[in-house]
């Protein structure tokens, strides 16, 4: 067993168990913060696929810009919610 | 194993969880979140399956990119129709067509 | 396009263009729309006419339109077609100069008489049709124009008749449909042809062609009114009189009637179909049709209803007639088609002059009818006449064939059906005309909406048409032999349907 | 109960495709030797960026057009009267980490553009980190929201996609659709994803900006 | 001239460019140019593909597998040609309509644009993965059109429609995923060899993928939950493009795939989508003989309607008919649909009413829309002279062949549902109303463009045989 399987193991049991955690999370605060982890975790399968620009990709699009828009939707509609009639 | 059939196997895992969380009933936000997993789990597979004999393909690689970008804009106009949908206004919305 | 190719589109076309163009007239033009109906009427009355002269001179018209790689639209205006088309065109004719002065100041002139060529088109259509395919293509035709018709008035006694007779004709359609692509797929056409053309095929189809011999004959059966699916016709009879005329006696009954004889003679054609034993079924269903519409008649009070199921009764003969093989039927039965529509159109616009003028929708108030309108009746009790089989009428001619024809073909059960009919016609129609002419009106009439002027009891463009259909009943009857009889041109088609 | 069903099913699918891919044999040589064969016509020498603009480049046009369509549906849904306001104070240490920040990220993906040539990188990365430079500083309160799409943003918006447009067609002239000639290949491809960079990062901020509420008033 | 392909996918996306640089609610006339051009090119395309057989274009000129490939046959070529011409007459009556309308139009322009290149770019494609982005364009732009300025109601409806349309293209990606896995290219020419042969189990699930996938953004029983909201509340011309032609994209290529690169996969399969056909012709009649509301009538017509595509996939191996009867029943139930849509928007607008209730009179004030409804329901129900009688004609005929009676049955239920529901609004525009004092007046654009679309539905029954030879295989003719 070299080193690199035992990473990418640990790595995929992280990423499945990210989604999971992600996807069975109890409040939405929850779900998009742990998507931002799995969207990074992502950036780093990538790398180890040797796609670096998919890498970089993944993390400024995926795991940052998608994580923006997602925190930013997550306050407004709490927002909402706690101020709103 | 490869890098590449491991990593096609856990795309595989992503996208069904991803495609339940879409297809199960629930808050926007929520399945938003859950088509994001599914359609990175799809563009894990399709690196992850070419690249299962240990060599590095290009073309799937810049697949993936053009997916990543269609993905954020996906996202971004269901945020959008979310939160307008979300938004107290929207039942009595002006500027409705009938 | 030769000029055999070109006259029976421009016989299509005298009623088409104008029913498209009055469509787009506003509805104050009254003028003009009259000058165009008239002028479609009148040029297909020519066109028919010189058709008439070439086809007994043996020429032969037809044109062929390919809509898909082995689906032809055909139309062919052969001696069987144009006994149809001159009956339609010349009722047309009538009905217009009626329908002109009936609907003299009602609501959407434009859209009535729009449709009511689109109707006449599709009859023709119906008449003309050289294929099966190209026959349903206008027998839907008709259905989809006589529906706005039918729905005319607005009202919700109208929608209700319009609606019913639309779920009749169209599960009837679908019926027919099927039986038509289901003969297509096995013969690979369906183009008519004289004797019929299933003949060829192998002897292991026979029972699905009797299965489609009922299909096509439940489709057709709904339009031709045979029971049990004749339940639309006394509904429709809210529509107002042109629209009851077009219905009895130029387009809908006659174009299922029609299909009849097509399918009988020159789809399967009449041997084949005797040989299938196809033939007994239908006489059988003909007959009791016979007596049922009767029977029915009698017990109406209503007379557009009364005369409603008299047709019910009445468009079976001509299916009895093509039931019964041997040519002395199918010539009883095709020339009782002419016959029955010349009488009824009368009725039915008496019915009409009745209603419009005095407010009489109701056999049990005409009593003295005829003092005051004389000329109405006496069209009337002529054409009940004729309807009775009494002498000098076109019907007896009709009913002396008929009756000749079940003789020859070995079925005199046939002979006491048509003799009870008689009887029971007699007993629905007699009452009336005693009623009109011998019972005392009232001083008043109490729903009169137009006076009488001198001898004009009403409107001359609803007497004159009549009178005409209530004297061709008389001179159909007395110079049936005449070489521009009805008869004569009925004996020309069975000789060339039986001589192979 | 529907969820029950939803999980069912898709456990087996996910056993089914599990198996299915296990099942698949040994890969042939596919496409990367003939990437390497055509590399020297790319006018690049990036592999995935010959891909990502020339060997496919009309899937990279239409992706722009996707962002575009998102875009303008977002901007359909929006109520037209968005009133732009400063919002509330923002910690200062934000605001200076974003103010350093900014042209530190201007630098890094004009550094990405240029390196997408020959190594990782390219104008989808670039764009990301401008977009992601204004989003900072956004939320540091330096940039308001955008509330309308005014003329200069429009222009800023399309004008990478229509310069990617144009190159396309002006190429039918000497062959096909978006058929670079080798010698000009890099220039061309350089050109386009200059003019991407730009618009991409106003798009991908766009689709921030134009959606927060954050310092919006209704 | 040059070659008019290019420009069929270019030019629909520059003008949508540039319609949205202008501004606002602008480019209407840039969009009207664009399209009429767009629809001489595709009869351009049309007469070359006629004469010379289906064409292949290297984009990029590096020719697959490399590059990406357009294949152009004449399936796709009727397709184009459909397209241009029912959203050039949607067009001018969305002009109309978005002047009325106001708020709900400000990104029409672009965004129809991008729907209509969109779609033209998903007709010629060849190659797997460009047809996943195609078909992302046509999804996102879709639900961008329906969510335009509307209420909350509408908002859920496209919300609906896009998690849909998102899950349709996710299963598709897989399936290119999995294909590209197994046979190492996307390039549709290349995978016909690779598929005939044993394939992989991979294959197959990426066929099913792909297949419910597109089943799905085609709304097929019972994947049609999201269309009835969605086309029966966008504004109408949006839901006259959508029904008419934005889930025929999806189905041309689920068509495409299955008749081509996945037939030797797909033959057990093929009684499926007709089973679940059948259900969509019951289902949706039936809601639509049940609808309140006049969109909502004609948006589940559509859900039935699209039943009928599906009918004909047992057929299609072997009885040449099936394959016309789909291309018949495409055309003309895109353009009554159209034809429907726009009759029902100036009914609303002048009556303003959108209950099938409200419809009462109409046949007095509005002769000339109602007539376009009526010869719309022509074609739905199946009746002659129309494009929809061929259809169902040619498809009995080919069910007889088979001896497939189901078929022909369900066939024939659905004309005569169909004939139910179209009545029923046609008799309750017959029924006499009281006069209304506040007298709207139909825009003339609106009401021709209505016309035009509904009697072109009925004449493709008289004059089709261009079409049938368009899609016959070379030499058969």
């Amino acid at each position: 067993m070299t080193v690199g399987l035992v990473f990418d193991l640990l790595l995929a049991g992280t990423l499945l168990w990210s989604a999971w955690r992600t996807l069975a999370a109890p409040t939405p605060e929850r779900a998009v913060i742990l998507f931002i982890v799995f969207g990074l975790l992502m950036a780093l399968a990538w790398a180890r696929l040797s796609a670096p620009d998919i890498a970089l990709a993944e993390a400024a699009i995926g795991a940052g810009l998608t994580g923006a828009l997602l925190l930013d939707a997550l306050g407004t509609l709490r927002r909402r919610a706690g101020g709103g009639p | 194993m490869s890098t590449g059939m491991l990593f096609a196997l856990v795309g595989a895992l992503l996208f069904t969880m991803g495609a339940a969380g879409v297809a199960l009933p629930g808050a926007p936000l929520r399945r938003i979140v859950a088509f994001n997993v599914m359609g990175s789990g799809a563009l894990l597979v399709l690196v992850g399956l070419a690249q299962r004999g240990g060599g590095v393909d290009p073309v799937p690689q810049a697949m993936v990119l053009t997916g990543i970008v269609v993905a954020v804009a996906a996202t971004a106009l269901a945020l959008a129709l979310a939160r307008r949908l979300g938004a107290p206004g929207a039942r009595a919305a002006s500027g409705d067509d009938d | 396009m030769t000029p055999n190719e070109a006259l029976p589109l421009a016989v299509l076309a005298s009623s088409l263009l104008p029913g498209l163009l009055i469509f787009a007239l506003p509805e104050e033009r009254v003028g003009l729309r009259t000058t165009l109906n008239l002028l479609g009427a009148v040029a297909k009355v020519v066109l028919i006419a010189a058709l008439l002269a070439g086809v007994a001179a043996g020429e032969e018209y037809g044109f062929r339109y390919r809509v898909l790689p082995g689906l032809d639209l055909v139309f062919r205006a052969d001696a069987l077609a144009l006994l149809f088309v001159s009956l339609s065109a010349l009722l047309w004719f009538f009905t217009t100069l009626y329908a002109i002065g009936y609907l003299e100041s009602g609501p959407h002139r434009s859209r009535f008489f729009g449709f009511f060529s689109l109707c006449v088109t599709s009859t023709m259509g119906i008449a003309m049709a050289g294929n099966l395919f190209t026959f349903f293509v206008f027998y839907e035709l008709l259905t989809l124009s006589t529906f706005p018709l039918v729905a005319h008035r607005g009202t919700p006694q109208a929608m209700r008749g319009a609606t019913v007779y639309l779920a009749y004709t169209l599960l009837g359609g679908t019926v027919l449909l099927t039986g038509i692509v289901w003969l297509h797929s096995l013969a690979g056409h369906t183009d008519f042809a004289q004797g019929g053309f299933l003949g060829v095929l192998a002897a292991h189809h026979d029972a699905t062609l009797r299965i489609i011999f009922v299909l096509l004959i439940a489709g057709v059966g709904v339009k031709a009114a045979l029971v049990p699916l004749h339940g639309w016709l006394p509904q429709a009879m809210v529509a107002p009189a042109p629209v009851s005329a077009l219905l009895h006696a130029v387009a809908v009954v006659k174009a299922g009637a029609f299909g009849v004889v097509r399918i009988v003679y020159e789809v399967y054609g009449v041997e084949f179909a005797q040989a299938l034993g196809l033939l007994l079924p239908l006489a059988v269903i003909a007959a009791i049709t016979i007596v049922w519409g009767s029977l029915r008649a009698l017990f109406q009070d209503d007379l557009k209803k009364r005369l409603a199921f008299s047709t019910v009764s009445q468009v079976a003969y001509i299916v009895l007639g093509v039931a019964l093989f041997g040519p002395v039927g199918t010539i009883g039965g095709l020339v009782h088609l002419v016959h029955q529509g010349i009488m009824k159109i009368t009725l039915f616009f008496c019915a009409g002059n009745y209603a419009e003028t005095l407010g009489i929708h109701k056999v049990s108030q005409m009593d003295g009818a005829g003092r005051r309108m004389p000329l109405t009746s006496l069209a009337f009790t002529v054409a009940a006449l004729g309807m009775m089989g009494a002498p000098f009428t076109a019907g007896a001619v009709s009913k002396a064939w008929l009756a000749d024809g079940a003789r020859t073909a070995g079925m005199d059960w046939a002979v006491w059906v048509l003799s009870v009919s008689s009887l029971l016609n007699a007993a629905y129609f007699l009452p009336i005309a005693w009623r009109s002419w011998m019972r005392p009106g009232p001083r008043v009439w109490p729903q009169e909406h137009i006076a009488a002027r001198g001898w004009r009891e009403t409107p001359w463009l609803l007497l004159l048409p009549p009178l005409v259909t209530a004297l061709a009943t008389l001179l159909f009857g007395v110079f049936a032999h005449a070489a521009w009889s009805p008869l004569s041109w009925a004996q020309l088609i069975a000789q060339r349907e039986y001589v192979p | 109960m529907r969820r029950g069903a939803v999980g069912v099913a898709a456990l087996l699918f996910a056993g089914v495709l599990i198996g299915a891919l296990l099942g698949l044999p040994a890969p042939g040589a596919g496409l990367p030797p003939l990437v390497t064969a055509q590399m020297g016509n790319s006018g690049v020498t990036h592999p995935v960026t010959a891909v990502l603009l020339n060997f496919r480049g009309y899937d990279t046009l239409l992706e722009v057009a996707v962002l575009l369509v998102a875009l303008l549906g977002l901007l359909a849904v929006q109520r037209s009267e968005r009133a732009v306001a400063p919002g509330a104070a923002v910690e200062p240490v934000l605001q200076t980490l974003a103010r350093r920040a900014a042209p530190l990220m201007v630098v890094v993906g004009v550094y990405l553009l240029w390196a997408g040539a020959s190594r990782p990188g390219g104008a989808f990365q670039a764009a990301a980190v401008l977009a992601a430079g204004a989003v900072l500083a956004h939320l540091a309160r330096l940039l308001p929201a955008w509330s309308a799409p005014r003329a200069w943003l429009r222009t800023g918006i399309t004008g990478g996609f229509l310069v990617f447009l144009a190159v396309a067609v002006a190429l039918l002239g000497g062959g096909a659709l978006l058929q670079y000639p080798p010698a000009h290949a890099g220039l061309l491809i350089l050109l386009i994803e200059a003019g991407l960079t730009v618009s991409l990062a106003l798009l991908l901020a766009g689709l921030f900006l134009f959606l927060s509420e954050e310092g919006t008033r209704r | 001239m040059t070659d008019p392909l290019p420009w069929l996918v270019v030019l629909p996306l520059a003008w949508a460019s540039v319609a949205f640089l202008l501004g606002p609610g602008r480019g209407a006339v840039l969009a009207a140019f664009g399209v009429a051009l767009q629809c001489a090119l595709a009869f351009e395309l049309a007469a070359r593909v006629q004469a010379a057989g289906a064409l292949r274009y290297a984009v990029g000129g590096w020719g697959s597998p490399l590059g990406i490939d357009w294949y152009v046959d004449g399936l796709a070529v009727l397709m184009l040609g459909l397209t241009q011409v029912v959203a050039l007459p949607l067009l001018l009556y969305a002009r109309s309509y978005f002047g009325h309308a106001g708020a709900a139009g400000r990104y029409f322009w672009p965004l129809a644009g991008f729907l209509i290149g969109g779609m033209n770019a998903l007709f010629v494609s060849a190659d797997l993965f460009n047809l996943y982005v195609t078909l992302e364009i046509v999804g996102l732009a879709a639900v961008g059109l329906v969510a335009a300025g509307g209420g909350a109601a509408q908002l859920a409806a496209a919300l609906r429609y896009l998690f849909a349309t998102l899950l349709g293209s996710g299963a598709f990606l897989l399936g290119v995923a999995l294909i590209y896995g197994a046979c190492g290219t996307v390039s549709i020419e290349l995978l016909g060899p690779l598929l005939a042969g044993e394939a992989p189990r991979a294959v197959y699930v990426a066929v099913v993928l792909m297949s419910v996938g597109l089943f799905l953004k085609t709304a097929l029983f019972p994947f049609h939950y999201w269309l009835p909201p969605a086309h029966g509340g966008a504004a109408v011309p949006v839901s006259a493009l959508l029904s008419a032609l934005v889930i025929k994209a999806s189905f041309y290529l689920l068509l495409r795939l299955w008749l081509d690169i996945f037939a030797p996969l797909v033959q057990p399969l093929a009684w499926l989508p007709a089973v679940l056909g059948s259900a969509a012709i019951l289902w949706g009649s039936w809601q639509a003989v049940r609808a309140e509301h006049l969109k909502l009538l004609v948006a589940w017509s559509t859900v039935a309607q699209i039943g009928y595509l599906f009918l004909a996939f047992p057929l299609l191996a072997t009885q040449a008919a099936a394959l016309d009867a789909v291309v018949f029943q495409t055309v003309s139930h895109a353009l009554a649909k159209a034809a429907m849509f726009a009759a029902t928007g100036v009914v609303i607008h002048v009556t303003g009413n959108d209950t099938v209730a409200g419809v009462a009179g109409v046949a007095q004030r509005l002769p000339l829309t109602l007539f376009a409804f009526a010869l719309a329901g022509v074609t739905l129900m199946g009746l002659p002279p129309s494009g929809g009688f061929l259809a169902k004609w040619l498809l009995i005929d080919a069910a007889l062949a088979e001896g497939a009676w189901p078929l022909v049955l369900v066939v024939l239920l659905g004309g005569l549902l169909a004939a139910w529901y179209v009545f029923r609004v046609l008799r309750q525009a017959f029924l006499l109303a009281p006069p209304t004092e506040v007298a709207v007046r139909a825009p003339r654009l609106m009401e021709w463009s209505a016309l035009l679309l509904a009697a072109a539905s009925v004449a493709l029954g008289v004059r089709g045989i261009e079409l049938a030879r368009l899609i016959a295989p070379v030499g058969a003719s």
